[in-house]
């Protein structure tokens, strides 16, 4: 079979093994509604109960305090539409980052169409907010901070200690979205002090369409999804308990497995940055150089667009992504590569790999070697590359 | 996603390179919002007797340049003005939907070096009497959103 | 091991073999993410298109009208609110019934909070809504009609069509939960004339935390969960590839079963309501005699109370459910049941019982024999039996 190189774990991960071994009896033998008061029922909430535990344990919250939903765009969205209806009688002001999700972002710019101030905070080249300009921002009418954890196109890493007191000190709640994180580096919700924090399952070896939110007790919130009675009236929906009990064991690998896989992932990470540098020239690392995702390589290659990038790897079945304009469906490119001030031209050249438990040594040397060679046929084929010749 | 014709026009695309005292240049596009096409002419007699490209651009981008050239390659120049980006697109087996303003670039680019070679012999190409060079042409990315 | 028989198919399904293995490739071999553009990506992209297109044959509808959520509730609540506030400058007016699922119940609630009107329309005994009552409810403000295809507690079938004649008449937007109809009764949206219509995975034998709905081409409506372009930018969130393709193969196995899955359930329920009318006293069938699920058997047994009566069962090893106040979890009994004109009383002593593929004539046998004795052992404690003796 043809080499097949995956390296766009911030995409989505593989399940593992134990993962599915763990979800395999909820699917046809213990199947039962969580809901019901029968012997199936109950089977199906015992486990609902121990995932809800692992959750909580992997950072550091109550079990109470954990929410199960669909993924973690439902949960982006639950955070900031549920925080703004409910507190819309202390204020309607918002204060978020430019290199947020959409998930964040669009939600933001919906709230803003239905009366509410949204701010976006600028980022320094590296994806780094300014607490001061944080500071600055917050006034009477300030609700909700929302500042992802770890972005995921750059990896940059936000200060969350810091901007958790800077919204404590204020009475704000603050929500960070920590999709990336989980799984990435240590999280304990009470050390940082945050007010709501959510995550998605796929990102971490689990399966696809879960996702859960930590919501600190007293937070008053909205639910987005009325119904029935399930997650203690938060969340309706009957139960994805296969999906619940994969995303529990997959939180409880990646705890158990914490240091040997920041280890592993950031020694080929900095490898393959290496490689890149050493070997291409005209590139130029997105991203903060140390407060990074252990797993993310993000260049641009001047003068070489990112899709023809991306589809030149993938017939060598290296498989990564590109914020370029060309690849994102819309007139722009990234608008996290636009925050960091690229110009439109370098944005476009832009690759994003990123690195997983299952990348070897040996994909990364097989990737630089065919990175360098596709750079330099893409470069021949360029008008601007001619220029700087 | 792409027809196996512009995956291979794609990963070997004819006539890239570039034309030493070509007759005619084009250039169009705008790298602020995607790509670049520029396509070199050597005409005798009337005919296009070599044309070579260069595109800063995505995959359906270089399949188009690609096949922009082969389509005007050892056709008169009258012929190579006729060239529309449905023909482009019809022979690289479609495109997807997002990706046909590529295309456009490609007949445009077509255009803008048949007019410089016009231009250059004071002489009038048919079809190019109105024409206007400009660079952005490029109705970038409406994809088929809703919202 | 110990006998055990599950007659909760309207709470949840067990997956079929078939959903699963379709589904297992899904897992962590063709694990993508479907926006992806290298080779993974466009393997779960191909699931996806195929899930859709099956969804869309099942109910007649064009592939482009069928979008996936996490569930039949996240769908009821988008349906709702989608609709609410993409046209709320047309009106503010909402008419539904009084016996439909939470989902919908508790969106109109949380509606009116917001400065939406709604109307919650009778019902008769089975369980019907009156059409003349609908159009006299219609406003020049109405915006929106809510009325369930299928009800999931007494199984009582609507006149959809009629209703979608009436909302087409008024140019009011119609939407249908029809959870508990997919698999179990007809149906072709173009036919019936409807604008929306739900789903849920888990109802059919598929996985759970998967949902569908169908959305009439031309139909404006906002997004419930804002974010990345999935689902052609209406529905935010990597997609649940492995889910949806079960979804896919389990709404294609309901099809093409459709009437032996019928007759088979058919039977069955109705031996299970001769059954329990023959050998116990003091019962009442509730819901529609005819226009009714096939699969739907809901008593009530005078004098006794429904918990007691589920836990019995379940010593016995049978699974059913019950309306009754003290499984609710909330004060009242069932809101299904007080809508038909029950009294608490009569309410407190409902069974569900609800019958799906895998149920077999001893099964019946065995639950009526069973149902014998535990109604008798209860009405023998109970101080209300004492008086009729
Ligand atoms: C009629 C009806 N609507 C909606 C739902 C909710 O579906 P889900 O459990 O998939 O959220 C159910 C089942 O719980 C139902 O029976
Ligand atoms: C930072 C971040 N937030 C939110 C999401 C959305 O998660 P999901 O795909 O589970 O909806 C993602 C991934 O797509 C992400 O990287
Ligand atoms: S060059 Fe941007 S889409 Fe083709
Ligand atoms: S009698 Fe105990 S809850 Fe109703």
């Amino acid at each position: 079979m043809k080499k097949r190189i995956y390296l766009d774990y911030s995409a989505t991960t593989p399940m593992k093994k134990e993962v599915l071994d763990e979800m395999m009896p909820y699917f046809n033998e213990k199947f039962g509604n969580a809901s019901s008061i029968h012997s199936f029922g109950r089977e199906a909430k015992e486990a609902l109960d121990i995932a809800r535990d692992r959750i909580a344990k992997a950072i550091g919250a109550a079990s109470s305090e954990i929410f199960f939903t669909g993924g973690g765009s439902e949960a982006d969205n639950w955070a900031i539409k549920g925080i703004a209806f409910a507190n819309k009688n202390k204020g309607s002001h918002i204060i978020t980052s430019k290199i947020e999700h959409h998930a964040v972002l669009h939600v933001c710019e919906y709230l803003e169409k239905n009366g509410f101030e949204v701010t976006y905070l600028d980022v320094d080249e590296y994806g780094m907010i300014d607490l001061e300009q944080l500071k600055e921002a917050i006034t009477d009418k300030t609700i909700l901070i929302s500042i992802m954890f770890v972005n995921n196109e750059i990896g940059t890493i936000q200060p969350i200690k810091e901007i958790a007191e800077i919204a404590k000190e204020k009475g704000v709640y603050f929500h960070t979205d920590a999709v990336q994180a989980l799984g990435n580096i240590p999280i304990d919700v009470k050390e940082l002090g945050v007010d709501l924090m959510n995550f998605s399952s796929h990102k971490i070896y689990g399966p696809k369409g879960v996702g859960a939110i930590y919501i600190k007790k007293g937070v008053k919130i909205h639910p987005l999804i009325h119904g029935g009675a399930q997650e203690r009236k938060r969340r309706a929906g009957t139960e994805n308990i296969p999906g619940i009990v994969g995303f529990g064991k997959a939180a409880e690998l990646a705890i158990e497995n914490l240091d040997a896989h920041i280890a592993h992932i950031q020694k080929l990470r900095d490898k393959l940055i290496e490689g890149i540098k050493n070997n291409i020239d005209y590139v130029r690392l997105n991203g903060h150089p140390t407060k990074r995702h252990p797993g993310n390589v993000n260049f641009c290659f001047e003068f070489i667009e990112g899709e023809s990038l991306l589809l030149s790897l993938d017939m060598v079945g290296i498989a990564g992504s590109s914020g370029s304009a060309c690849t994102s469906g819309s007139l722009d490119p990234s608008h996290v590569l636009m925050a960091i001030g690229l110009t439109h031209e370098i944005a476009h050249g832009s690759l994003r790999l990123t690195i997983g438990d299952f990348t070897t040594e040996e994909d990364i040397d097989y990737v630089i070697e065919n990175l360098i060679t596709i750079v330099d046929r893409l470069r021949q084929m360029s008008p601007l590359y001619e220029k700087v010749k | 996603m792409y027809s196996e014709k512009v995956m291979d026009h794609f990963m070997n695309p004819r006539n890239v390179g570039e034309i030493e005292k070509a007759d005619g240049v084009g250039e169009v596009g705008n790298a602020k919002c995607g790509d670049i096409m520029k396509i070199y002419l050597k005409v005798d007699d009337g005919i296009i007797t070599d044309v070579k490209f260069k595109t800063f651009g995505c995959g359906s981008a270089i399949a188009t340049s690609s096949m922009a050239t082969e389509l005007i390659k050892g056709k008169s120049i009258e012929e190579a003005v006729k060239l529309t980006n449905n023909a482009v697109v019809e022979a690289l087996d479609g495109l997807p939907k997002p990706k046909v303003h590529c295309s456009v670039l490609a007949e445009q680019a077509v255009k803008a070096a048949l007019y410089d070679y016009a231009q250059k012999n004071n002489i009038v190409i048919p079809g190019l009497e109105d024409y206007v060079p400009a660079k952005d042409v490029h109705d970038h990315h409406d994809g088929d959103g809703e919202e």
